[in-house]
Order: structure tokens, then C-alpha cells, then sequence
């Protein structure tokens, strides 16, 4: 079914009877030519790009509880390309582009918003910083523009430029940034790929691979096992839990990201913006929520929740640069679940194991990555070769000492 | 959180700065042959279970020791908590 | 110590600032010397002889003492912040050295720090809204480092009604200012 | 206006009116009323508009859990959106405001939605919006935004005050209604340290709110006569007006004790609220239980509400809501309010659905005027002005499942109970565990208190608890009425209905998460606490399965919505972070200097002289002056780490890259720290004071992650390493003298000679100063002059800055600041911040050679990797403009000549930039792809931000005196 406004009048006309299923809940194949493991945004970008660009059919989807349920439904909805490095601005920057165009692509609309994204700065030398940033940002073909505090302060007039411990100087803007409703990426994707034959399965926990002189044969879940020439596992936070089935340690940890809401409140903020003294960023959702974040808890986790400090550290930032928000309330507060690699940046790999692919050690910037990894991964499976804004997302960059690191901050993953 | 500390008894985790994996007191020789290759797996590779995990965190608001800390990462629940010198010192570490 | 120059508090005045709030006394203390004693590796057998040889009592985790001369908080394992008194013991480092000899490392610390004796009917109504720390379970003597507005301090409760904050010399003014405006809202 | 609705009874103080606006009509209610109470006592129904529809609402609850009631409270500054009316403690001059309607609460411009509802499905906006492409940011989304939120913030700066505290106790109480009262007693009496946390100002919970008796005193008077023996206990704090917002690990409770929001504006120096950090060994939730509605058409009108706040309103604040009641229950508990507003003289229609009959439409644009009842008779019209409804009560158990744990389901009572895994610690008890009458909710706190006491150690004495009701919950699940074809609300503020629902189902949204995220049910401020059951009681019954078959709802902290400013406490404004002053401070500040922050610190940037317009004339002249005389500078901020022992000089050379054993006694040397990855960490100077004895300079930033770092490989990788650490960056004032004249100024003030010969270059040593002042004296340079650092303790570093200025008066000495010692960094080709980025190797730094690998230090072995060591890696250069005339910017990017400014030619960029006077034009340090192969090589420099391109020169990075004469001299 296609959507469109015509088809709502329609419906509402006629009582919303025509309405079908967004996806079908098909019982497992006995095989298949890929499996995807992971039914989060990466996951179901995967199956859908496979599906839609690789022209790829008897694909399944193996996800353990219900789709979208992990970082794609839990995240702060930003996307942007605004990175540093040559290994990942054109991958974001891909990524973007494919944004850019996905409503009409996958017939949803997923409310991309392209309301721009605003990283302050505090010192010379993060200007310096960001200036190196936004110059590499549009050497690679995408937008930057460095604001004064003039400029800054005419586009959020209410932010802390008086009584400031650390007063703004300006910030590093990126107009083509901005905020996605992010569960209907999941759907939207979701109903994409069922539509192009991807048997989507959830509740359908994948236990163990089955491999034979280094091959891979299919999975066995939670609902029998299923044969598969290829398996792609995209599995985010449970990353290590998933390869350690197949024994496979990786350069990854996992860690705890919390995630705010506000109660809904009247437009203040039209973009999303970093503070550059503390923990702490923003946007406003369409439905009035003031939607923020700031730095993950730091210590291993799988809990899905998080602890207070982070919660007052978030805050603490929140208040140091719109002193405004005192009186508004924090709503809801969840945890998610980072797959926190060695360096900041992602693999999109092979494994050891013929036929075994792996997508995962996205950090807390998965969601802005979503159609590239999707794409980029399904390329890999669809073609054996990287996609080429993929090209450094290696295993082995660690062991030939290239890695990706655009914090600086080493092999420490609670830093990135 | 709460880290029971060996010497000071109970403390909140906010006093603390945590690392990772305890596995990092397993520094190889440097001058060793097949330094390079044991110095990747150190430096870069992780069990990151879901479960039992023994992990290094530094007083750095109390009195400055690392300890080694025993606790459930799906739970949180902490089970044992020991100064990181003995731990090393029990793992053969000297000088 | 012998030279031309004048000493300045830690709260950047002449003479030391005495503030009060409601029941609450705040006093910035420079009448104490102090130096860091870490006993050398296997050495802590001899340090402990010397220590009780020279009265200078090492009090275990968690605690401090006074002693006749010396008074010592615990910092960390085998190690201790002597004090004594600034007028009879401003260079403390050269005086602990000779007691000590070899088996321990001796670093003057009375300028890293700036010590406030808080002094209240009901410290805990104040300290609860400073610091993680039960001052109302905490013993005479308890002591411990920790965090009051993001700065590392010592809190030693010398009684139930006196209580030392001792904090980055730096931050000083910051400290007293989180001490001074937590008050006002305890009291 | 008068309190028409006020009737005799409860628990207002009478004697005191109190004087409010609403919408800027004034009103009076009374001390003890909450905003809800005096409005409903002035006849005012309507007090909100729905979040899509724009529905007229009224309240539906009598607490924290209500969805409608939400108003704009005070004004200005301290303009609070979405508060909801039922928890607002009515205060004289409280100014209220409506929200989310226009032009008046009466007449809403956007209740057009209500009217387009049959577009406006569950969903609908992910289905359309989508051409032409461009317009969603232009056309509709801008419409959609401007539409959205409630409450508005005033975009003013929040004046109040905020505190934070830790607690510490035994026993934590949550609620103090009939079970929280009774654990509390037990456990106050047994003598364990106990706190009792109410989120209401008024502690007794529905005792308040109840007309049944307990050992002959009413609810009332025994929780007041208990609340004060309470208070008697030295062993147990009360915390009323606080609310316990969530349970973290290990037993840590958030609460928020709202301290002056029920006075108009908070006494001086008294927080608005304080957040506490409540440190329990056992807790006990005794939340009681929320009430839950009944679905059926048109269930929102103004004046259409809880049984048991209807009730509430007339026994707590002697308010009817109406005269004419009808109340639709499903369970005997309904029929208390039946009973109780009888009493007072109302008359009630009860339609009891355990005997078939139903409500199932209602009438009244603003408020309720009739409903439609259908029973065994046929269907019939009653009018009525208030209705209540009772479709059961939920256990209020949000808190028990803040760790994920899932609840569980009991039929006898139709409503989940706390989950068996929640928090390690917690246990439930009275109405929050399902014991619903107020005999068991006592016998069962007490019990539960009596129980987590044993496990500490403590002996509670038995509770002497009154006799009380104990009715049984009989109840017959009713969860929405099916009839027609209208809406049935189940989310009252995101206006989520029946229907809403069984499009989810058809659309395959049918797991509780994908539900809960297409309709918006539960997402509102009141996160469901009334809807979600009966959301699921509507999914299972079309999924044909059970309701805890279907999923159960988890709820996340915190339990209601909280100010932000509250969990930023004091540390907002300049008070966000400490401040670090250095000593030279007050000296600076008497100078005019300008400061900088510079990490915590706020260090002196440049120091202005008369006649000096902007900062380059400054910065101009203090560095000129320091290269022709001599400078002063405050370096007090560099890490300073002292290091002791017999392996001290082993253990710097597995931290360092270079050797320092070798070091001899009063010396200097510069060394390079990496990271285990092989990049640098931190670069300084350490000096060997005596045979064990060294003192270690870190970069300002990196005081403490070197110092963290040290404590690790002493500790954990070299544990029988005999080396001790402190720090003592606080302990001396440092100030860095530099220049020609640096010697001679200095010999002024040291008491020892300083001359070449007596003291070398990378020399140090203990000296004395002004007549006997113990010294340490450091002959270094950053500047790449003659230089010295000096240090002294710190009470002296006032005294040492003006000594200092005045030995130097002769000199025409300067004292520079941070950007002086930039430029001359620059200069000299010194990596600093810029460079240390952590993304650098000491290759990249043309610090290759340091690195030794003749011994086992940390970084060294991966510092080696193949793509480390690879021709064509980055190299630290020189830059200089060709045209001296033009300015360079850090951060530009170089591109060869004639390429253009993509990615392919990026050839690395510039890390610092300074205008140099000495030589009169920009220079910079940059990384430049094979840098150290390409001397005198043309490129760009390209800052396409700005638009700008500069030709440059790369030359050495030693802009001045690349031999190091002078530094020797």
C-alpha cells in the first residue's frame, strides 16, 4: 500500500478500514540467502537497502524481541555530518545525502528535519578545533559555517552570554543537520523491506551460528534454526554478546547512554545545539519535548538504565547555558546501550568466518548513521567489497595502527 | 552506585573514575618477542560480557587507590571489590 | 622563616576571614604546617617506630589523630598528612625529615591547601547539602576526602560541633562560597 | 467571585482565605486548598485544552497522576509551564494561567482539530507530509511546530535557587498514607535511622481523603496524631512536599523536596527545592494506589473524573463539584463515593456496571451536562454536572520497576502488583503491593517494616494499630465501554483513544513498546498513570490474549516530572564549575589584566597599559620586550607532581618515552609521556632533586589524568616499584622569568649565585630568595630566552609577583600572559595543546628520536604500528605567509597550489597560529603530510569558512634562534 495525503483522506473518509499491516509477521523460511541479525535502524536499513539497491531476495530479519526496540527508539533523534576525520566524513556525509531523500524513498514520512545543528565553542583553541572541522567538512563535499558570538546569540538570544563560567565564543554550525522522528525510521524501513519480500521475524532470538570448515551455514534461534548463505549481524550494543558465540572478541565495550525528555513546551529551539564547556545538547522535537543527552555513564553496562550523576551532569550543562530551563521539567529518562568501540568509530567488516559479516561499534552516534550503515553493509554482504565510504571501517585498522580517533582520546572506549 | 571500598568501606561510585576491564594489569613486556601482537590484543580486544566483570576504578576523589571491582553488568550488583595492588601482586606483577 | 616578603591567606587576604552565618562559624585556619609522609616500599615497620618514637600518631583508614606535636590524617595506604603548628613548624618537611631518614618521602603540603573550621550546633543539617558523607554517623575523629561543589576536600570532624574542611588552596574562594551559601540555605 | 461549591468539612483552614487568579480572574480559596480544590470550590470546571484536539478538560484526579489539569503557573521569570493544579499548594497572590489554547481557554482557534479528528488517526503524520519533498520543512512542519507543546517557558533567566544533599538512612519510606504511616512507626520505634518522604504537603495520604474511622478517631486525626509522634523521633526525618523520583543502584533514591514553591517567592538564600540523594539500606514503596477510568464516549468533558478524587474534593477541601452526580463504577469502591457525597447532602445516581449497566456517552461542550446510560431498561439521558468513575485502582508501583523489572499480574484486585525483581532493597507495601483495605495497608506496612528491620538487625516492637475497614476488592473488570461510533479516551492529554488503538492493531503495531510509540499512549507529562492499563486491556482484548500476555508496562524515572534546575543545584551561572585562582591573581586583577579561562583556572591572557587599544598592542609588546629584557609569567598552573623513592628514576623511565635515570642530581630535562596506544599524552619538564626525590611538570590540562595515570602503573602494573606520589601544583607559586636580562633580574632577589658557571642551563636546585625564603629555582625555557622558573610557596606568590615587577623596573621588564607565551611558543616550534591533540605520535611532533626502545616503556611498542610509522604521515612544519601582509587561521587546511580545496588534496592544516612581531607577520605550526620532507615548498592555506586562501611557505618550526643560543646564554 502506497502512502500519501490522499490515500489519509481516504481512509478517514471510509473509516480507516483500508489500513493494512505496516509489515507482515511471516513464520521463519527453513533458509535463507541472508540472514540480518537485529531488527534496530541498522538492521532494517540493511534489509531494506539489500532488498531496494542490491536487488537481493530471500532475506530474513532475526530480531529477539519486537524491531526498533533498541538505540533507533531510544536515542535523541540528531543527524548530521559534521565529523573531522577522512575515515568517517564521507560515510556521514553519505549518510546525510541519504537522509535527505528517504521519505520519498521509502514512502514514510520520517519527519526529517533539517533545522541545522550548532556545536559551541568556549576557547580559542576549540575554535581552532572546529575550524579545522568545518574546513575538512566542506573539503568533503558537505556544509559548515563558523558563527561569531554576535551570530550566535541572534539566533538563541536566551542562552547564558553574561553570567557565564565559561562564556561562548561562537560555535561551529552545520545548517543541514537537525533531528528525525526516530522510531518511524524503524517502520519506515521496516515497511520498506517487508514490502520488497524481507521476512521480517521478531521474538526470534538467534542462540548460536552454525559454521563448518570456516563457513558459515545459517543460525540457531530461539524458533529452530534457519539456514543462510550469508549472515550480517548488526546487533549494536550486544555486539560482544553475539560474536562471543563464535568466539570472536571484540575491540568494543558496552556502556550505558541516558537519553532526556521534557514535558512539552511551546517552540524555544529550533535546531540542536552542543554546549562545548560541559556535558550537555539539545533540540526541540516537534511535539514540544525539549530532547537532550550529554556523556554515557562510563562504566560496562547492559542495564538499558543509567544512574543519577549523569543525570545532574546533563542537567548542571543544560542550566550553565540556558539558565531559561530551570523551570521546565525533565519527563522521562532512559538507557541505552552503546557499543562503545576502541577508537569512536565503526567496523563494517568481515569476520574470520566466511559468510559471517559484522556491522556494529557505532558509539552514541548510530542513529545519524543509519541509511549509510544499512547501505554500506548491505553492499558489503551484496558484494564482498566495502562500500567505498566504508573503506576504514576495518578490524584490522587497530593492528596497522589506523585508527579512527576524532576525540584524540585513545583506547579507552568511556572517553569517545 | 556504591563501591564497597576494601579500607574505607562504602563509597559512592561519583568519587571514583573508572577504566574497564581488570585485564589491563596484564601489561605485556615490551622487549618480549611478539611484543607487538600481545600489545594490540591488550590495548584493543575485550571480553565485554554480560555478567560478571571484573574492572578497574581509581578513589581519585578519596585516597587515590585502583581497585579491582567484581560486579554484574546486567544487574549492577557488585560482589567483591579489592585493592588493585594486591590483585597485581597475586597475578605475579612486581617490579 | 627569615625574609622580607608577606604571606598572604589562601583567601588572598592578610590575616585570616572568620564569616557567620545563623548559628554557623566559618573560619579560615593558617596556624597549621603540613607535609605528606608515604612510607617507602617495605619501610612501613620503621616508619611506624619512628612515627611512635616521635609521637606522631598514624591513625588507620578513615581516621585522624593528635597527637602532643603532630597531628596526622590518613590519606591513602601507608600514607599521612602531618601538621603542626605553622609557628613552630613552618619549614615541617625539614623537621620530619631527620625522624624519618630513609624509609619514608616527606613533601611539604602546607600550601596546597586551604583549611575552614566550621563551627555549628548542628554541623550534619550543613554537611548534608555539601557532601556524600553521614557526618551524623561519622565518629570523632572520622575523616575522609571527598567531593563538596566538585572539589576534592578532607573533612576531618574534630567534634560533634566542629568540623575542618580542608580544600585546594586554588579554590579556595570558591569553597568558601559553597560553605557560605549552603549555609545560608541550611540555617 | 464566591466558593458556591464550597461545602462543610475537611481539612481547610477557613480562618485563612487566600487570594489567586486563574486566566486573570480572581478567586479565593483557602490554606490547605491545592489549585484544583479552590478552582472546583469556585465553580470552575474548565481548566485545559487537550494536546491534539484541543478538548476542553477539566481535572480528572486529585493528585500527582493528573493528565488535564495543567496551568501556566506565576509570572515573569518564574513562569512554571504544565503544573499540574492538583499538587499546587494554593499560596495568597498565586497568579495561574491556561495553557495550549487561543484566543481564550473558552474559545480554542485549534479545536478545529477536534472537528478534523477522523484525519488525525494514530499515526497519521508518518502516512502523508511527504510531497513535494521540500515542503515538509517549509509548510507543514513549521505549521505543526507552532501548534505543538503546552506550557511555554518565559525564556528568562530561572531566578531561584537550587540545593542538593545527601541523606542517609536505614530505612526509606515512600508515602505516607496508612501503610507508610504504619512502617514508619514500627520501624522509628525499633530506633533505626528512617526517613518518610510524601510527595503531598499534607502527610496521611487517602486517610485524608476518606471518611471511615480507625480506632475512632478519623483517618485524618490519627495520620495528623501520628505524623507528630513521628516527628518526636529524633530517629526519623519527615520529608512532606518530596517526592521520590526514582531508585538507582545499590539502594541510592532521588527525591525532590519542593522547599518554596508553596510560597510566592522564596525566603533569601532558601532554595526553590532541593534534591535529595537519599542513601538507604532497605526501602519500602507504600505509594499507594491510582485510579484508574472507565472508557466510554466522550469520557473528557470538564467535570467527568475519578470516583475517588470526586470524593476526595468533598472529604479532604469541602468542595462538591456538582449537584447532580452520577457515578459509573466497576467495584465497590466507586460506590464510596456514592456514599460519602450522599452524605453531604448530594445527590447521586450510581450506574454500576457489575449489574450490566453502563455509561455510554456523555454531553456538555465545557462541561459535563448529561450523560447517556444503557442498561437492562434501554438507554436513558441523565443530567448531571459531575460524574465519577472508578474503573479500579492500580497499584502505584512506578518506582519498583525504575530497574526493569517487570510486574506482575493479579486478577483478584485486576491490576498489576510491584515486580518480585524490582530494585535490590525495595519491598511494597498496602495499596502499592495490592492490599487495598486500609486494615491491611496497616497490618501490612508494619509487617514489611518489621520484615527489611529484621534483615538489618534491628527488633521492631509490634505496632499498636487501630481497627480499621477491611473490605474486600470486589471488583469486575470493565475496561471501555463498547458502543458507538465516537472516542473513547484512554491518554487524555495526548488525546489517545479506543480507536486509536485498534488502528494500531490493524496497522501490526501490536508489541505494548510499538503501541505505546504509534499512538502516543502514556508519552504525556502524567506518563500514563491512569491510560496504560486500559491501553492494553484494549490491545488484548483484540489480540485475543490476556493482559499480562499482551505486556506489561514498566515505568522509568522519575516518577513525575522534575525542574531541571533542581538536578543542576548550585552549579549553574558562574557557579557551575569552581574557579582556580593562581597567585599571582590579585596582583593581576589590581593591573587591569584580562583573564581567560583556562580549564578551571582563570589565568592572566594579557595585561593592558595605558594607551593600549586592543589586545595585539599588548600581547605586541610583551613579547617584544620579553625577547629585547626580560618577561614575568605566571606558570603556576603547570602540573607539578612530586616523586619519591629508590625506583623513582626506574619507574620515569617506563612512564616516560626518554631515559631519566640517567639524569643526574640538579638537573633538568624535557620528557615526552604516551599513551599505551603510542600517541603523546603529555609533554614536560621533570627535574632530579635528589638521589630518589624528582618533581615532574605536567601540561595544565593534564595535571590529573597524568597524575591518575602514574598512580596506575605504580599500583597496578609495577606494584613493587618502591616510588610514592603527591601532588603538589598547589602547594608553590611558579613564575617563569625570561629574556636577556633574566639572570641579572633574578640575581637580584636569589640569595644564592645564578650565574652561568653556578648554574647552567637545565639546571635546579633549592635556593632561598628576599633574605632566607626556601626556592626552588629551574633554569628552563618555553620561550626558547634565558630562563628561569622560580618557585615559591604559595602564601608568597603575592609578595614573589611584586618583588618580581620591581626587580625588573630597571629592565623595563614586563609581566606577559597567556598569549605572549603562546606567540613565543610559536616561535620557538614548542608543541603545545594544539598539537598534543591525541591524535599525534611523537613522529608527527618531529619528536621521533625521543622515543627510546631500548627499554620497556608504556606507548613505545605500539607507537610503532605500520600505519604510525608509514611515509606520508603527518609532520610537524612551519608556516609562513609569502606575503607577509596576510594573516593566517589556525585550522586552515593546506592544498598544494593550483589544486582545488577537496578532499583529495588535503594535505593536513594548521594547528596554531600567531601573529609574530618579532618577525612582523603570521606564523603558524601545522601537520603537513611528509612535512619534514618539504622545506621551502609553496602551498595554500585554505579556509574556506571564511573564504579565504593564503600562500604559504613551509619552513622550519623553529621561527627563532633554531640553535638555542640564547636559551644558553
Amino acid at each position: 500500500m502506497r502512502y500519501s495525503g490522499f490515500r489519509v483522506i481516504r481512509e478517514a473518509l471510509t473509516g480507516h478500514k483500508g489500513w493494512t499491516p505496516a509489515w507482515r509477521n511471516p513464520e521463519p523460511q527453513p533458509a535463507y540467502d541472508y540472514i540480518i541479525v537485529g531488527g534496530g535502524g541498522h538492521g532494517l536499513a540493511t534489509a531494506y537497502y539489500l532488498a531496494k539497491e542490491y536487488k537481493q531476495a530471500r532475506i530474513a530479519l532475526l530480531e529477539k524481541g519486537w524491531i526498533g526496540g533498541g538505540n533507533v527508539g531510544r536515542n535523541t533523534t540528531i543527524i548530521r555530518s559534521n565529523y573531522l576525520l577522512d575515515g568517517n566524513e564521507p560515510f556521514y556525509e553519505f549518510s546525510l545525502k541519504l537522509w535527505e531523500g528517504l521519505e520519498q524513498d521509502f514512502n514514510y514520512n520520517a519527519m526529517v528535519s533539517q533545522r541545522g545543528i550548532l556545536n559551541l565553542f568556549h576557547t580559542d583553541a576549540q575554535r581552532d578545533a572546529y575550524t579545522r572541522r568545518g574546513n575538512a567538512m566542506i573539503m568533503h563535499g558537505a556544509d559548515a559555517q563558523l558563527l561569531t558570538k554576535e551570530d550566535v546569540r541572534a539566533l538563541y538570544p536566551f542562552l547564558n552570554f553574561d553570567n557565564a563560567r565559561f562564556p561562548i565564543k561562537g560555535g561551529l554550525a552545520q545548517k543541514r543537520g537537525g533531528t528525525v522522528r526516530h522510531d518511524a525510521v524503524a517502520w519506515g524501513y521496516a515497511r520498506g523491506a517487508d514490502m520488497r519480500g524481507v521476512d521480517i521475524i521478531q521474538n526470534c532470538e538467534v542462540t548460536g551460528f552454525r559454521t563448518e570448515n570456516g563457513k558459515v551455514l545459517g543460525v540457531e534461534t530461539s524458533r529452530g534454526y534457519i539456514g543462510a548463505k550469508k549472515v550480517g549481524v548488526a546487533v549494536a550494543g550486544s555486539s560482544s554478546r553475539v560474536m562471543d558465540k563464535v568466539h570472536m572478541r571484540l575491540p568494543m565495550e558496552s556502556h550505558v547512554l541516558q537519553a532526556f525528555v521534557s514535558e512539552g513546551l511551546k517552540p524555544v529551539i529550533d535546531g540542536v545545539m552542543t554546549f562545548g564547556a560541559g556535558h550537555f545538547y539539545v533540540s526541540q522535537s516537534d511535539k514540544g519535548g525539549l530532547v537532550f543527552g550529554g556523556d554515557i555513564d562510563g562504566y560496562n553496562s547492559y542495564a538499558q538504565r543509567g544512574n543519577l550523576p549523569v543525570v545532574e551532569d546533563v542537567c548542571e550543562g543544560g542550566m550553565a547555558l540556558m539558565p531559561m530551563v530551570g523551570r521546565a521539567r525533565l519527563l522521562r529518562m532512559w538507557g541505552g546501550i552503546m557499543d562503545m568501540s576502541m577508537d569512536g568509530s565503526p567496523i563494517i567488516d568481515r569476520t574470520g568466518i566466511d559468510g559471517l559479516y559484522f556491522n556494529g561499534g557505532w558509539c552514541y552516534g548510530g542513529f545519524k548513521a543509519t541509511p549509510a550503515s544499512g547501505f554500506c553493509f548491505a553492499h558489503l554482504l551484496a558484494t564482498d567489497t566495502p562500500h567505498k565510504t566504508a573503506t576504514a571501517y576495518r578490524f584490522d585498522r587497530f593492528a596497522k595502527g589506523l585508527m579512527i580517533d576524532e576525540k584524540g582520546q585513545g583506547a579507552q572506549p568511556n572517553l569517545h | 552506585m556504591i563501591i564497597n571500598h576494601p579500607l574505607l568501606g562504602p563509597r559512592d561510585s561519583q568519587e571514583f573514575v573508572y577504566l574497564g576491564d581488570a585485564a589491563l594489569m596484564n601489561r605485556p613486556d615490551g622487549m618480549a618477542e611478539g611484543a607487538l601482537a600481545a600489545f594490540i590484543d591488550f590495548a584493543y580486544l575485550r571480553d565485554n560480557p554480560a555478567g560478571l566483570h571484573r574492572e578497574l576504578w581509581y578513589h581519585e576523589q578519596g585516597d587515590r587507590s585502583w581497585l579491582v571491582v567484581t560486579r554484574n553488568t546486567v544487574t549492577h550488583e557488585i560482589t567483591t571489590v579489592e585493592l588493585a595492588r594486591d590483585v597485581a601482586r597475586k597475578a605475579g606483577r612486581s617490579k | 622563616m627569615a625574609n622580607r616578603l608577606k604571606a598572604l591567606t589562601p583567601l588572598g587576604h592578610d590575616a585570616p576571614e572568620t564569616v557567620t552565618v545563623g548559628p554557623l562559624t566559618i573560619t579560615e585556619n593558617t596556624s597549621f604546617a603540613m607535609a605528606s609522609l608515604a612510607s617507602r616500599l617495605g619501610r612501613e615497620g620503621d616508619v611506624a617506630k619512628a612515627a611512635a618514637a616521635a609521637g606522631i600518631p598514624l591513625p588507620g583508614p578513615g581516621m585522624s589523630a593528635t597527637g602532643a606535636t603532630y597531628g596526622a590524617i590518613w590519606l591513602g595506604a601507608e600514607q599521612w598528612m602531618l601538621d603542626a603548628a605553622f609557628a613552630t613548624h613552618e619549614d615541617i618537611r625539614a623537621a620530619l625529615l631527620p625522624l624519618f631518614g630513609d624509609a619514608a618521602s616527606i613533601t611539604e603540603q602546607t600550601d596546597a591547601w586551604v583549611r575552614f573550621d566550621l563551627t555549628a550546633p548542628d554541623l550534619p543539617a550543613l554537611f548534608e547539602r555539601l557532601c556524600n558523607l553521614d557526618t551524623r554517623a561519622l565518629p570523632e575523629g572520622g575523616t575522609t576526602r571527598t567531593v563538596i561543589e566538585h572539589l576534592g576536600c578532607y573533612v576531618v570532624k574534630r567534634s560533634a560541633t566542629q568540623i575542618s574542611v580542608i580544600g585546594p588552596r586554588s579554590s579556595a574562594g570558591s569553597l568558601h562560597h559553597a560553605l557560605i551559601t549552603g549555609a545560608k540555605s541550611a540555617y | 467571585m464566591t466558593q458556591d461549591n464550597r461545602i462543610s468539612g475537611g481539612q481547610i483552614d477557613r480562618s485563612r482565605p487566600l487570594r489567586f487568579t486563574f486566566d486573570g480572574i480572581p478567586y479565593t480559596g483557602h490554606a490547605g486548598d491545592t489549585l484544583a480544590s479552590a478552582l472546583l470550590a469556585n465553580g470552575v470546571k474548565l481548566m485545559g485544552r487537550s494536546f491534539k484536539y484541543h478538548r476542553p478538560r477539566g481535572v480528572i484526579s486529585a493528585g500527582s497522576e493528573e493528565p488535564n489539569a495543567l496551568v501556566e503557573l506565576r509570572s515573569g521569570a518564574r513562569q512554571e509551564p504544565n503544573t499540574r493544579a492538583t499538587v499546587v499548594e494554593l499560596f495568597d497572590g498565586l497568579q495561574a494561567r491556561s495553557q495550549n489554547a487561543w484566543p481564550s481557554l473558552k474559545f480554542d482557534a485549534l479545536a478545529i482539530n477536534d472537528r478534523l479528528n477522523t484525519f488525525f488517526t494514530a499515526g497519521f503524520y508518518y502516512k502523508t507530509f511527504m510531497w513535494p519533498a521540500a515542503f515538509w520543512e517549509k509548510v507543514y512542519e513549521p505549521i505543526i511546530r507552532r501548534a505543538a507543546g503546552l506550557g511555554s517557558l518565559s525564556k528568562q533567566d530561572d531566578p531561584d535557587e537550587y540545593d542538593k544533599g545527601f541523606l542517609h538512612c536505614d530505612l526509606l519510606i515512600i508515602g505516607a498514607g496508612p501503610a507508610g504511616l504504619a512502617a514508619a512507626l514500627t520501624a522509628g520505634r525499633s530506633g533505626a535511622r528512617v526517613i518518610v518522604a510524601d510527595e503531598d504537603f499534607r502527610m496521611g495520604g487517602r486517610l485524608n481523603a476518606e471518611t471511615f474511622e480507625l480506632g475512632g478517631a478519623s483517618g485524618a486525626d490519627w495520620a495528623a496524631r501520628t505524623v507528630a509522634e513521628l516527628a518526636s523521633m529524633p530517629n526519623v526525618r519527615l520529608l512532606p512536599r518530596t517526592t521520590v523520583i526514582g531508585a538507582f543502584d545499590h539502594g541510592i533514591y532521588g527525591a525532590v523536596e519542593r522547599v518554596s514553591d508553596h510560597i510566592a517567592v522564596p525566603a533569601a538564600g532558601k532554595p526553590r527545592q532541593i534534591l535529595w540523594r537519599i542513601y538507604t539500606r532497605r526501602a519500602i514503596l507504600a505509594a499507594g494506589a491510582i485510579e484508574r477510568p472507565i472508557a466510554f464516549e466522550n469520557n473528557d468533558r470538564p467535570g467527568i473524573m475519578l470516583a475517588g478524587a470526586l470524593r476526595a474534593y468533598a472529604n479532604r477541601w469541602g468542595v462538591a463539584v456538582g449537584k447532580r452526580v452520577a457515578v459509573f463504577t466497576n467495584n465497590d469502591d466507586g460506590l464510596r463515593t456514592a456514599s460519602d457525597l450522599r452524605a453531604k447532602g448530594i445527590s447521586v445516581e450510581v450506574i454500576d456496571s457489575r449489574t450490566g449497566a453502563e455509561v455510554i456517552d456523555s454531553v456538555g461542550r465545557l462541561g459535563v451536562k448529561s450523560i447517556t446510560v444503557r442498561d437492562a431498561q434501554g438507554t436513558r439521558t441523565i443530567a448531571v454536572d459531575a460524574v465519577g468513575v472508578s474503573g479500579g485502582w492500580n497499584p502505584n508501583l512506578s518506582i519498583s520497576s525504575h530497574h526493569r523489572g517487570r510486574p506482575v499480574w493479579d486478577d483478584a484486585i485486576a491490576a498489576f502488583l510491584p515486580a518480585p525483581d524490582g530494585p535490590a532493597g525495595l519491598t511494597s507495601a498496602g495499596a502499592a503491593a495490592g492490599q487495598m483495605s486500609t486494615h491491611a495497608a496497616l497490618t501490612h506496612g508494619a509487617a514489611q517494616a518489621a520484615a527489611a528491620l529484621s534483615d538489618l538487625g534491628f527488633t521492631a516492637p509490634a505496632a499498636d494499630l487501630p481497627p480499621a475497614e477491611d473490605a474486600p476488592v470486589s471488583i469486575k473488570p470493565l475496561w471501555f465501554v463498547h458502543s458507538g461510533k465516537g472516542r473513547a479516551w484512554i491518554d487524555q492529554q495526548n488525546d489517545v483513544t479506543v480507536k486509536d488503538v485498534k488502528l494500531a492493531h490493524q496497522e501490526n503495531f501490536r508489541s505494548v513498546e510499538h503501541l505505546k510509540r504509534y499512538t502516543t499512549l502514556g508519552m504525556a507529562t502524567d506518563q500514563g498513570k491512569t491510560g496504560n492499563v486500559i491501553g492494553l486491556a484494549v490491545m488484548a482484548e483484540l489480540t485475543g490474549q490476556s493482559i499480562p500476555q499482551t505486556g506489561t508496562t514498566i515505568y522509568r524515572p522519575p516518577y513525575t516530572p522534575v525542574a531541571m534546575g533542581v538536578l543542576a543545584g548550585r552549579s549553574s551561572g558562574k557557579d557551575f564549575r569552581p574557579t582556580r585562582l593562581t597567585p599571582s591573581h590579585k596582583w593581576a586583577s589590581e593591573q587591569g589584566a584580562v583573564f581567560v579561562e583556562v580549564g578551571m583556572w582563570l589565568r592572566g591572557q594579557w595585561f593592558p597599559r595605558a594607551g593600549e587599544t586592543t589586545w595585539r598592542q599588548s600581547v605586541d609588546r610583551e613579547v617584544l620586550q620579553t625577547r629585547k629584557s626580560a618577561g614575568i609569567c605566571d606558570v603556576t598552573t603547570l602540573g607539578k607532581i612530586d616523586i619519591q623513592g629508590t625506583d623513582a628514576g626506574a619507574f620515569l623511565d617506563r612512564v616516560y618515552a626518554n631515559t631519566f635515570s640517567t639524569l643526574g642530581v640538579g638537573k633538568v630535562r624535557y620528557g615526552l609521556m604516551l599513551r599505551e596506544d603510542g600517541m603523546v599524552m603529555d609533554d614536560g619538564t621533570t627535574a632530579r632533586m635528589g638521589q630518589n626525590e624528582y618533581v615532574m611538570t605536567t601540561t595544565t590540562a593534564n595535571a590529573v589524568p597524568v597524575f591518575r595515570h602514574l598512580e596506575y602503573c605504580r599500583q597496578v602494573l609495577w606494584p613493587d616499584l618502591d616510588v610514592q606520589l603527591i601532588s603538589t601544583t598547589e602547594a608553590w607559586a611558579q613564575y617563569s622569568v625570561a629574556g636577556p636580562n633574566a639572570r641579572k633580574l633574578l640575581q637580584k632577589l636569589v640569595d644564592q649565585d645564578i650565574s652561568d658557571a653556578a648554574f647552567p642551563y637545565m639546571a635546579c636546585g633549592e635556593i632561598t630568595v628576599c633574605g632566607g625564603l626556601r626556592a626552588r629555582l629551574f633554569r628552563i625555557s618555553f620561550s626558547g630566552e634565558l630562563a628561569y622558573e622560580i618557585a615559591v610557596p604559595t602564601r608568597y606568590g603575592d609578595a614573589m609577583i611584586r618583588e618580581l615587577v620591581a626587580a625588573g623596573q630597571e629592565f623595563d621588564a614586563v609581566v606577559y600572559g597567556t598569549e605572549a607565551l603562546g606567540v613565543m611558543r610559536v616561535e620557538k616550534g614548542h608543541v603545545a595543546g594544539n598539537e598534543l591533540n591525541g591524535q599525534s605520535t611523537a613522529l608527527n611532533m618531529g619528536l621521533g628520536k625521543m622515543v627510546s626502545k631500548k627499554k620497556d616503556a608504556i606507548g613505545v611498542v605500539l607507537s610503532q604500528r605500520e600505519g604510525l610509522v608509514a611515509e606520508g604521515g603527518y609532520r610537524l612544519v612551519g608556516v609562513k605567509p609569502v606575503d607577509p601582509a596576510k594573516p593566517l587561521t589556525a585550522g586552515s587546511h593546506f592544498v598544494a597550489t593550483g589544486k582545488p580545496a577537496t578532499a583529495e588534496n588535503d594535505g593536513g592544516w594548521l594547528t596554531s597560529v600567531v601573529y609574530s612581531p618579532h618577525l612582523g607577520h603570521s606564523i603558524a605550526l601545522g601537520y603537513l603530510k611528509n612535512g619534514d620532507t618539504r622545506r621551502g615548498e609553496k602551498l595554500r592555506a585554505v579556509n574556506l569558512l571564511a573564504g579565504t586562501e593564503v600562500d604559504i611557505e613551509i619552513v622550519s618550526p623553529h621561527f627563532i634562534d633554531p640553535e638555542g643560543e640564547r636559551l644558553r646564554g
